[in-house]
């Protein structure tokens, strides 16, 4: 979950590191109240990323700059996403901009530093990055980082600065669980000293169980979502809209990219993944097929079913029972296999349906379907 | 041979009186797999499917002698179980759970090593090796012993291209579920390895996705002289950038995650690689008959 | 640096621990205007303890009940110390209280977990804890504390709860700097959830630089404190007023304490605890001198620094200064040793400043002038 | 003999180019310390003293054969540099700065135990071997060889204590700061434990304060069969209870804490106690004369 500039920053903040004295505004009414050190710099708060070259940053001399500059990034949208406030800093007068993060990487088998004299956006253009594996949390060395910062950093005060910032960084994701802090750019001031100009920090959403603000702001992202995707994140179902016509009622996401990779070969497109692995059970297959039944532009449901854990007769039932309760006039097509699939094809039978025995047949058939404008 | 689990592996289930715990050593037990131990946290429990239980895995050990174990308990309980496993010694742990956070991953990576165990998952059926015993929960009817070793990081891919292999008449030795998580107990470039030393295993089959590092680990494997043949399935072929599959670690960031970078660096390496699950067969045949 | 109920409650919430839905209200009159779910417990937020059995919690089934107690808990005063506030929460249904904390403990190496079955009053009078001890935190180990439980906590449904809860109290101290976390009682209600009834939270004011809401509470804290104790702790002076008439003014802690317990076998009462080491500064020392001067209790000063890191030839240099340029009448007494002492001796003996050989005869010196009346 | 800090030991000053680094080495150097090499993070400096200064420890350590350290860095940095000086092989680490997070102290603790070293600290002046080598601060004028061990949680008490046992020709073979923290480096009990071993060493004097632990294992030590003969000065007689006395650990929080109970349990094991400084030596020759 990666959290927006300004509360990634909260968080830098809370471990002393130094940041922007910034105010958040939601309109451009409530910013024009404030008392601003001008020059201040207008940045929309969006969590897609590259907002600087998209003009997510507005510098403004005067209150109504300022008001001006916030009311036009707030009409606009980056990544399709549209901004949640703007967050309005002191403007930074930058002597140099440095890059500095702290990121979970298997290769580090835990965490790994990554640095850059040269940060800003030539680090988003691909600049190479000084890398110092860290591991678990505790096994921070100071002396490896300054070893690697060695060759690349020449001023040895920021080198000094870098690696205590670097060890905060990793403390910071550790005891808050996140996988990403990323401070791009690090701002150099004249003084030497460095702000973190921006901040992009990602939490780790299974740690909501010990973590209320990462299950606060779960609830509140969710609730921001559209009402398919929030309710299927209720119901624990895990949907991503694609653009195509064949609606895939799926368990486990190896298997569902087989099929939509299958779906694709064979000419058709999925209308989406829907992975109901997490809430095998009536009430959530009875959500995803709502969630489909109500998509005009799904044409056909696939189901396709490989299960381990999940038991196929009591999927075979759920599926009799949720096709004799069904509305729609959609068709339906089932390739269901797993563990009891004896007594799964046997319930099926019996209720009627025809259970395909390889994934390329239901693919074949619901694209029959499809062709044919589904929805009899 | 068979790597990571035998017919002689002894094993505990941790959790054993939740529902997953209970269905699952009824499973294991009737694919021969020999459980001997389960525990149920600080209660004591009535056995489960003739299995004994115990309130700690000190206790299943001394009981019992158990050497490996898979945890069915809640990611917020995971740490602490895999932990104990290995202070009472057991040197193979599994956690099939999901959801663990990156950090608790990070750390019984950590402390398997330090231990000298070695850990499994998070987010995996586990390991079989047909025809000797299963720790985990995957369908048993889609695996029969032969010489394929196989690894994967899905769970029901797994499942659908062991049912294929199987029906070839293309048996594995051992099949292990590393995970879809990025951070994991053993990793891909590891469960190689372990194969790779299996003299049984003659062809390795790796079932990967789009996202994180392993299928590169994949191909670093291949193009060392002396590799067994190695074909690969890798899936996400359609999926789009940027959206995490399901899986933590199946989402495309840079160019590395994606399908066409995995499948021309594995072809580079002399995989048999294949973008689609109905090409699996035939790559898994072509690196069987180079094995030869 | 030991936290209000409330504020340990939050940080508690924050990892996930059940603590009682709350309200905090600074007058009778804003909780007035509160929904409030009746009945409720109104409850002193004061830092001392033994507040239960002083009256500080308050039971209230109404609105106007509600406002009596607040009204009359903030007037009161617990252990002198006046309430900040009110915390009101709903009565809980108790059905067994018990204990738990986590602390920093020698004996442990680190972190030591603290369990009673009975908690509340009875741990206050000195019933006996269970005690498991950790180390670090990542060395909790949840089948050892499962083990040292078997023997007290019948109930095992309570003791995985316990178990579970305590893994997050050690984690909490050791990401958020915490040198105690108890929570007692620990209440079990009906279904046999536990919640946290009270809470103790105390946090390393050491940590100040790398936890800002530490840094903030010590702010606030020492705005708080008698104006002459927040000088001395702007100027990084350790003060504690005692009730006597020497004002020692000294270096190091341990040899402050010895001087001390001189001062009172001689008949004599130190009127402070004044410990300048963390500052040993001709500033510091101004505003040692200047903070005794300004309290009518001293009737004479006694300055024994015995320095090492702290040269005294410079200390010698300011105390002439000082002495030179200071107003007040009040007879001061000298005692310096340590580094350089032989130039310190120089410098004062030019000043005609008298240097006591030993602490003895400072202590008797001073006493001599506290019995003439001092101020001369 | 001495313990720690013996005549032949190779002191590195990490952080040598601050103001106190610059100060306590010369002042060492000048005490007849073989002071062989300092650091100053990641910056060139010319020499201290005539002592060269290095990047980081192992490059002090691979030119100097440096074997003990002592740190002259903030409370901040303090974890990074006592780290980096064990993992170069320093068998004796010595933190003398106060304000060290408990965290930190708990974790160096740890770290300095699976490294096989000594942490001494925080908040001490160091460690000497009157007449051969000191690594601290201390004003050395205190201090003269003799046969007394002493160990001390405070370092403005040590000076003035030392001061008087030199002043009436009890000399000290080590002198200890094992500093005012809850959590130390290296604990009373430990010290006590080198002071025995020690052959020198005929008597030891522990110099208490109220709150803390310390001195309840200064009284078990004094109570083993075989214990040399041990003096006790507790300091704090008159300290307000429940109010921090300077010092983290020096806090009365419950009766153990007491000066009372700490004399009384120090004199059923026999230590030779005393409650005032006046009454130090006198309590120090006791417990040399009974060691004879």
């Amino acid at each position: 979950m990666l959290l927006i500039e300004h509360e990634g920053k909260a968080l830098l903040a809370g471990v002393g590191v130094a940041v922007p004295p910034g105010v958040v505004a939601r309109s451009a009414d409530t910013l024009g109240r404030r008392k601003l050190p001008y020059p201040v710099a207008v940045k929309a708060q969006v969590a897609s990323g590259g907002r600087g070259k998209a003009g997510g940053v507005v510098r403004a001399d005067s209150p109504a700059q300022a008001r001006a500059a916030a009311r036009k990034l707030l009409a606009m949208k980056f990544g399709g996403e549209k901004p949640r406030g703007v967050l309005v800093e002191p403007w930074l007068a930058i002597e140099r901009e440095l890059y500095l993060s702290v990121t979970v990487d298997a290769a580090a088998d835990g965490y790994a530093v990554l640095y850059s004299p040269r940060g800003g956006v030539e680090v988003e253009q691909g600049a190479a990055l000084v890398r110092c594996d860290v591991g678990p949390a505790r096994n921070f060395r100071a002396y490896r980082l300054r070893e690697a910062l060695a060759d690349v950093e020449a001023d040895a005060a920021v080198r000094e600065r870098v690696v205590a910032l670097a060890h905060r960084l990793v403390l910071l994701a550790s005891s808050r669980d996140c996988t990403t802090v990323e401070i791009n750019p690090l701002a150099m001031l004249a003084d030497g000293s460095l702000v973190s100009a921006d901040a992009k920090v990602v939490r780790d959403e299974y740690a909501r169980f010990r973590a209320a603000d990462i299950a606060e702001r779960i609830d509140a992202e969710h609730a921001r979502q559209p009402k398919a995707i929030a309710r299927a994140l209720a119901g624990k179902l895990m949907l991503v809209w694609l653009n195509g016509e064949i609606g895939l009622i799926s368990g486990g996401a190896g298997m569902t990219m087989a099929a939509m990779d299958l779906i694709a070969d064979a000419g058709g497109r999925p209308a989406c993944f829907l992975d109901c692995s997490a809430n095998p059970t009536p009430e959530g297959y009875r959500l995803a097929f709502d969630l489909l039944d109500g998509e005009p532009r799904v044409k056909v449901i696939l189901v396709s079913i490989f299960g381990g854990l999940t038991q196929m007769d009591r999927v075979a039932r759920v599926m009799k029972e949720i096709m004799s309760e069904r509305r729609s006039v959609m068709p339906v097509v089932f390739r269901l296999n797993g563990t009891n699939v004896a007594q799964a094809n046997e319930i099926l039978a019996k209720a009627g349906l025809h259970n395909n025995a390889t994934i390329e047949d239901a693919v074949r058939e619901a694209l029959s379907f499809a062709r044919a404008g589904g929805r009899r | 041979m068979s790597v990571l689990i035998h017919a002689a592996s002894r094993l505990l289930v941790q959790g054993i009186t939740g529902n997953v715990g209970r269905f699952s050593t009824r499973d294991m037990i009737a694919y021969g797999t020999r459980v001997v131990a389960g525990t149920a946290s600080g209660r004591s429990a009535d056995d489960v499917g003739g299995v004994p239980v115990f309130p700690g895995v000190k206790a299943a050990c001394a009981a019992t002698q158990a050497d490996a174990s898979i945890a069915y308990v809640p990611a917020s309980a995971a740490f602490d179980h895999v932990i104990e496993a290995f202070e009472a010694g057991i040197g193979l742990v599994i956690y099939p759970g999901d959801e663990l956070p990156v950090q608790d991953a990070i750390e019984l990576r950590a402390a398997a090593r330090a231990s000298d165990a070695i850990f499994i998952g998070p987010n995996t059926p586990g390991v079989i090796s047909p025809g000797k015993a299963k720790a985990g929960f995957m369908p048993s009817f889609c695996y029969a012993p032969g010489p394929l070793g196989v690894i994967s990081r899905s769970g029901s891919l797994s499942y659908e291209a062991c049912f294929r292999l199987t029906g070839a008449g293309l048996g594995q030795t051992t099949v292990i579920g590393i995970g879809g998580d990025p951070i994991k107990g053993l990793t891909a470039a590891e469960a190689l390895d372990l194969l790779h030393a299996d003299a049984e295993t003659r062809a390795i089959v790796c079932l990967g996705e789009i996202g994180g590092g392993d299928e590169y680990a994949v191909a670093e494997y291949a193009a060392r002289p002396g590799a067994k043949p190695v074909a690969a399935l890798i899936v996400g072929r359609k999926a789009p950038p940027g959206k995490k599959m399901g899986h933590a670690g199946a989402l495309i960031g840079s160019h590395a995650d994606t399908h066409s970078a995995k499948m021309k660096a594995l072809e580079r390496a002399g995989v048999h690689a294949t973008g689609t699950i109905s090409g699996l067969v035939a790559a898994a045949k072509r690196a069987l008959a180079a094995s030869r």
